[in-house]
């Protein structure tokens, strides 16, 4: 079970830390993209399948569109992509939230006992999750909906303005 | 020359700049602007014409025409050769309706040498020319609708006839497109019987495709939707930039020749003018399907009382013909506006200045003002409705 | 042995639910010989092989004859595509196509063995400014998210390549990642055009994803699952024992089948919306820097993604696999669905023969201001209809009433704000 | 209601699916090679010359060299020069008649003012040719046909061409009977070698309008 477990986990950083690396921020997006997709390998690996298809649908298909679009959308051409000059505050900055979060991440998989992987893998089925979904977990269902429109109200309003304040934009 | 009766409904105030649209008002630091070439080699441009076209984002601001690539040097040509010589030339003009080309161009030569026609050629050069008019608008509705995306089949349904209109020509004058039909005077040869009753069955079938056509196409709510509005032509531009033909009409002036000018026999048969009322891409569509009508009207009176008698006038001079010195402009309602030709002679057998006044390059003048503020695949519509063959606007 | 054990490990998921999956099952002896052929036929193949490696084996065939299937369809596709503009436009259609050594007529058929080697054999130009990897990487995406799509779909009683709990989901998870491809495809190929086409297509493809989910989820709603093995189930019984009980015949049934063919459409760049392919306008959109065997991909794709839309439109909406009478259900179970799949492509190709194309802004003000508000009506009344489900007698007709009352007037609403200042005019003549 | 324009539509193109099968009215392609259109007896391609002996097809052609049609054709695509015996006396024939179809865009204005109807239409178009200088520069010998093949062409017209050519010998032949009876007493005059028929009154150059030919 493990050594599948093991592939997926180094794919998925291995993804994400090339992302990182990559002079070309459209390979780098793909990558992240491709780093989503390893994170659903791992739901898969779990047996939870809804969980795996609705990050594949949500990530895959539409986070990695506003990425793209993002990235492309904005004027990023070559001259004004010059990097800020190292300065000594800035390095210990970085040094410290980089520590701060790989101590919080080794301490959680040192924590966890390597062998104690549930055996017996409880099969759901969609019904079943529903039916959670809508009795105990209700109220963060509808917190998780009203957040979503609020967001997506925020962008209408915000293209709108955009569009109010550029009186030869109106076609 | 008589001076065409003003039109009845000719607006007072013209605006002072033809184009009331937004000029291309974006510098380049506000919004990257994107110049897109399309042409001459691009499928929807009706043969070699070019539009340079400016985009700022979907919408357009700025639309610079380019075209000569087909220019033939016809009208230095007119003068070189005998005026017999250039009237096979007048077939490559707007090689579509080259009946009508050639009539335009007698009517010229007939009126500098003060020609007569006999009746019966009269009444054959008009059944000749509604023929063209049938056939014209129905490749231009063929046309527009291919521009509008829907991969071919209206444009099978014109061609397929077209087709039975151009068998007709070919079984007149010899071939399809380069007729080459009219003399000073009368028609070259005389139709007979089994080609009347053949235009007869064909004007019968007429009515049927047109029906069927409309059904596929005036009713459809895409077509409604890509056409209405698009590419809008106030009155006041259309007759400011003389523009003439369906598309003039298409805004609701009402200005036909063959009710101006009364030229040829057409007084004598009853036929409607259809005027449109908000000058877009969808009335000018809608103005050459109902005239489609009217020509089947004429062509049935004209088929009704055709009079027997000579096709040419006896006296007419074809070869070595030298008219008296003199000027005259000769012009007829071609399927795509007023098509004329000014001729001056010197005596010679060959004409001092041959001038031609095509339809399409006047009606394309006025092609940026209509395009502006639309989008791109507006544009590539509103060209297809202008109508315009690339031969008649380079010549 | 110790390899079956590690494969095991290797795909813990199919194998977990190998015991109940269909690969493994057999159907009950009840139905007809012919009905049970594939599975038969599956049997003499991996019959003899132990319990886990026969699962492998079963995978495998059943990925091998999907592929074959489809492959050889979409050949056929695009032959009969073409005949059948032809036909519509008055002349034959491809007809002359000969096969290699034997000069007889083949009435076109051997047209799609003449494209496939034409295809092979036009060289491969990639744009030397192009991005060498993405521009590779763009069609196989396409098409490797294509044929996923094609795995969850029943093509007939027991007949599934893979049987999960929640396939509808999975179908449009793996549907969602074509836009991924496109994107790759605009922006690989360097060249401005193709890349504002492909920000078009993407700008039609996410608008008309919503659509096309929200006009699923009335029918997992009434269906009460996600797996469509169990969709198609849902719609075998006989209304007064011969009409089918297909979700079309639903009020509610037929407002998401006709929002699901319209966003069906759009998301397989079909005709009244291949806009991206707009040779008016954009000549090839993103795909004019492509030649070649990777234009071919490409194209097998987009047919691909047209044929599980279709297949998806057919288990959904009407009835999959069950046969329409209830005498007629002699006739094995894959026959019905292969030729519901058929009508379907058939009137896609009708609907590309009769409709010009519409505008990028007017294609996505239908999605967002006709189609998502229609299909969360519909969402609405199939709730109404689902409670109402116990009416008695008098009732039914009256509960039909309000359904199809419930959907009619929003849709005459909507249709008369889309179309507002459109409509036929009348027009007055010369005095 | 918003969807029926599109169903009228689809109705359209659905009866014509069907229709192209039985229906010849809505299928109208003919297949090229195998099925060839029959052409309407007008039809012109490029012109040809007539000669009246088939035995002898340079001699007894028909063109008496006088490059009217030279003069008259629009792109100037004829070249004729005429035939001089070895005292340079010109013989009323042409030793060479060029027509370089190229140029010629078969607008049939030579057949038009030719006096002699030496000139006629051809109607056959499959003139693919690999050399475009010698291959489409026909030469005298090429374009003499008889006029047993310009009757197979355009039957009436050639009837009626025919009927006039008579008619003007018969008027030739009693012209001369008539001048042959008042000179019996003075010697009769040498007869000229060929004697070309005279030219019609040189005023009324009008084309003779042919009766007309059948569609």
């Amino acid at each position: 079970m493990t050594t599948v477990l093991l592939c997926l986990a180094l794919f998925t950083v291995a993804a994400a830390a090339v992302a990182m690396a990559m002079r070309n921020l459209i390979h780098s997006a793909l990558l992240l993209v491709a780093s989503w997709a390893g994170i659903a390998a791992f739901y898969l690996w779990a047996g939870a399948e809804f969980v795996a298809f609705a990050q594949l649908l949500v990530y895959v298909g539409a986070i990695s569109m506003v990425v793209l679009f993002a990235v492309l959308l904005t004027r990023h051409s070559r001259l004004d992509f010059d990097r800020e000059p190292e300065t000594r505050g800035r390095v210990r900055l970085a040094l410290f939230t980089g520590g701060a979060v790989c101590g919080v991440l080794v301490a959680a998989v040192l924590g966890t006992a390597p062998s104690s992987v549930p055996a017996a893998v409880p099969s759901l089925t969609v019904r079943q999750l529903g039916l959670a979904l809508m009795g105990p977990h209700a109220a963060s269902l509808l917190a998780v909906g009203v957040v979503l429109t609020v967001a997506l109200l925020g962008g209408v309003v915000l293209a709108a303005s955009a569009r109010h304040s550029d009186p030869e934009d109106a076609p | 020359m008589t001076s065409p009766a003003a039109p009845s409904s000719f607006p007072s105030g013209l605006p002072s700049s033809p184009g009331a649209h937004v000029r291309a008002v974006h510098d380049d630091f506000h919004g990257d602007l994107l110049e897109v070439s399309m042409g001459p080699h691009h499928p929807s441009t009706h043969g070699v014409f070019r539009m340079i076209v400016t985009l700022d984002g979907e919408r357009i601001v700025r639309l610079k025409p380019v075209f000569g690539y087909l220019h033939r040097n016809h009208e230095k040509l007119g003068e070189q050769t005998t005026y017999l010589a250039s009237m096979p030339y007048t077939d490559r003009l707007d090689y579509l309706n080259s009946m009508t080309n050639n009539w335009a161009y007698a009517i010229a030569v007939e009126k500098l040498a003060g020609q007569a026609v006999p009746e019966r050629a009269e009444y054959v050069r008009v059944i000749l020319a509604e023929l063209t008019r049938l056939l014209n608008h129905t490749c231009l509705a063929g046309f527009l609708l291919q521009d509008t995306g829907c991969s071919g089949t209206p444009l099978m349904y014109a061609f397929r006839e077209r087709e039975k209109i151009l068998d007709l020509f070919e079984s007149l004058s010899g071939s399809r497109m380069m007729c080459n039909f009219q003399r000073f005077g009368g028609c070259r040869l005389d139709p007979t019987p089994e080609w009347l009753a053949a235009v007869r069955q064909l004007v019968d079938g007429y009515g049927r495709f047109l029906d069927e056509f409309e059904a596929l196409i005036s009713g459809n709510e895409i077509v409604m939707a890509r056409t209405q509005g698009t590419g809008v032509l106030t009155p006041a531009l259309a007759i400011s930039a003389g523009v003439t033909g369906p598309m003039l009409r298409a805004t609701g002036v009402d200005y036909d020749l063959r009710k101006v000018d009364g030229y040829g026999v057409y007084p004598r048969f009853e036929f409607r003018v259809p005027l449109g009322a908000h000058g877009d891409t969808y009335d000018r569509y809608m103005i050459r399907i109902l005239e489609m009508r009217e020509s089947i009207q004429i062509l049935r009176q004209a088929l009704r009382d055709l009079p027997a008698g000579p096709i040419l006038d006896p006296k007419a001079k074809n070869r070595g013909f030298r008219p008296k010195p003199g000027e005259a402009y000769g012009r007829i309602e071609g399927p795509k506006g007023e098509i004329g030709f000014y001729l001056i002679s010197d005596g010679s057998p060959n004409p001092f200045r041959y001038r031609v006044r095509p339809p399409s390059f006047v009606n394309l003048t006025i092609l940026e003002d209509m395009c502006l503020g639309q989008t791109v695949a507006d544009a590539v519509i509103i060209l297809g409705s202008i109508d315009i063959v690339l031969g008649e606007v380079d010549r | 042995m110790s390899l079956p054990g590690q494969l095991s490990v290797l795909f813990p998921l199919a194998s977990g639910l190998g015991a109940s999956s269909p690969l493994a099952a057999v159907l009950p002896a009840s139905d007809s010989a012919l009905e049970r052929l594939p599975l038969t036929l599956r049997g003499l193949l991996t019959g003899w092989l132990p319990a886990s490696w026969q699962w492998l084996a079963n995978s495998l065939i059943a990925i091998v004859v999907l592929i074959v299937a489809f492959a050889s369809l979409f050949a056929l596709l695009t032959l009969a595509e073409r005949k059948i503009l032809g036909r519509v436009q008055n002349r034959p259609g491809p007809n002359r196509a000969p096969l290699p050594f034997l000069n007889l007529r083949t009435y076109g058929l051997a047209q799609p063995v003449a494209d496939g080697v034409k295809m092979l054999t036009k060289e491969d130009i990639v744009p030397d400014g192009a991005d060498r990897v993405l521009h590779f990487l763009a069609p196989i995406a396409l098409l490797a998210f294509s044929i996923l799509t094609l795995a969850v779909i029943p093509y007939g009683r027991l007949l599934v390549a893979l049987d999960l709990d929640a396939s509808v989901l999975f179908f449009f998870a793996a549907g969602a990642a074509t836009e991924l491809a496109v994107f790759m495809a605009g922006w690989a190929s360097r060249n401005k055009y193709s890349l504002l086409a492909a920000m078009r297509a993407l700008a039609q493809l996410i608008s008309y994803e919503l659509p096309l989910l929200l006009s699923v989820v009335p029918v997992v709603l009434m269906a009460g699952s996600l797996s469509t093995s169990v969709i198609v189930e849902r719609q075998g019984e006989w209304w007064l024992g011969f009409l089918p009980r297909w979700y079309v015949f639903t009020p509610w049934g037929l407002a998401g089948f006709l929002v699901f063919f319209v966003a069906s459409l759009a998301e397989s760049n079909r005709s009244p919306f291949d806009l991206p392919e707009a040779e008016s306008e954009l000549i090839a959109g993103h795909l004019t820097e492509y030649s070649g065997f990777k234009y071919a991909l490409f194209f097998m794709a987009e047919y691909f993604g047209m044929c599980a839309l279709c297949g998806m439109a057919v288990t959904l909406f009407l009835g999959g696999w069950q046969a329409p009478l209830p005498f007629l259900s002699f006739i094995p179970s894959y026959l019905w669905f292969a030729g519901k799949l058929l009508a379907l492509l058939g009137v896609f190709m009708w609907i590309r023969a009769s409709f010009p194309r519409l505008r990028i802004d007017q294609l996505t003000r239908l999605a967002w201001k006709f189609l998502v508000p229609l299909a969360l009506i519909n969402l609405g009344t199939t709730a109404f209809w689902s409670l109402t489900a116990d009416w008695a007698g008098l009732l039914q007709p009256l509960r039909w009433l309000i359904a199809a009352g419930l959907i009619a007037g929003p849709f005459l609403l909507l249709g008369r704000n889309l179309s507002k200042g459109l409509g036929p005019r009348t027009y007055r003549y010369a005095a | 209601m918003l969807g029926t324009g599109l169903l009228q539509g689809l109705a359209v193109t659905a009866k014509n699916l069907v229709g192209s099968f039985h229906d010849p009215e809505r299928y109208v392609t003919m297949e090229y090679p195998e099925v060839k259109t029959k052409l309407p007896e007008n039809y012109r391609n490029f012109p040809f010359l007539v000669h009246d002996d088939p035995k002898d097809p340079l001699g007894s052609l028909r063109c008496v060299a006088c490059t009217i049609c030279e003069t008259e054709c629009p792109p100037q695509c004829i070249y004729i020069v005429m035939d001089r015996d070895e005292k340079g006396k010109a013989l009323k024939r042409p030793k060479v008649f060029d027509i370089d179809i190229s140029v010629c865009m078969s607008c049939q204005i030579c057949v038009e003012v030719c006096p002699f109807d030496a000139i006629k239409m051809d109607q056959h178009y499959e003139i693919a040719e690999t050399n475009r200088f010698q291959g489409l520069l026909l030469s005298r010998e090429q374009l003499s046909k008889s006029n047993a093949y310009y009757h197979q062409l355009h039957p009436t017209e050639a009837a009626a061409v025919d009927a006039l050519l008579a008619e003007q010998k018969a008027k030739q032949a009693a012209a001369k009977a008539a001048k042959a009876a008042p000179a019996a007493k003075p010697p009769a005059p040498a007869a000229p070698a060929a004697n070309p028929p005279p030219p019609p009154a040189p005023s009324a150059e009008a084309p003779k309008p042919p009766t007309p030919p059948a569609p």
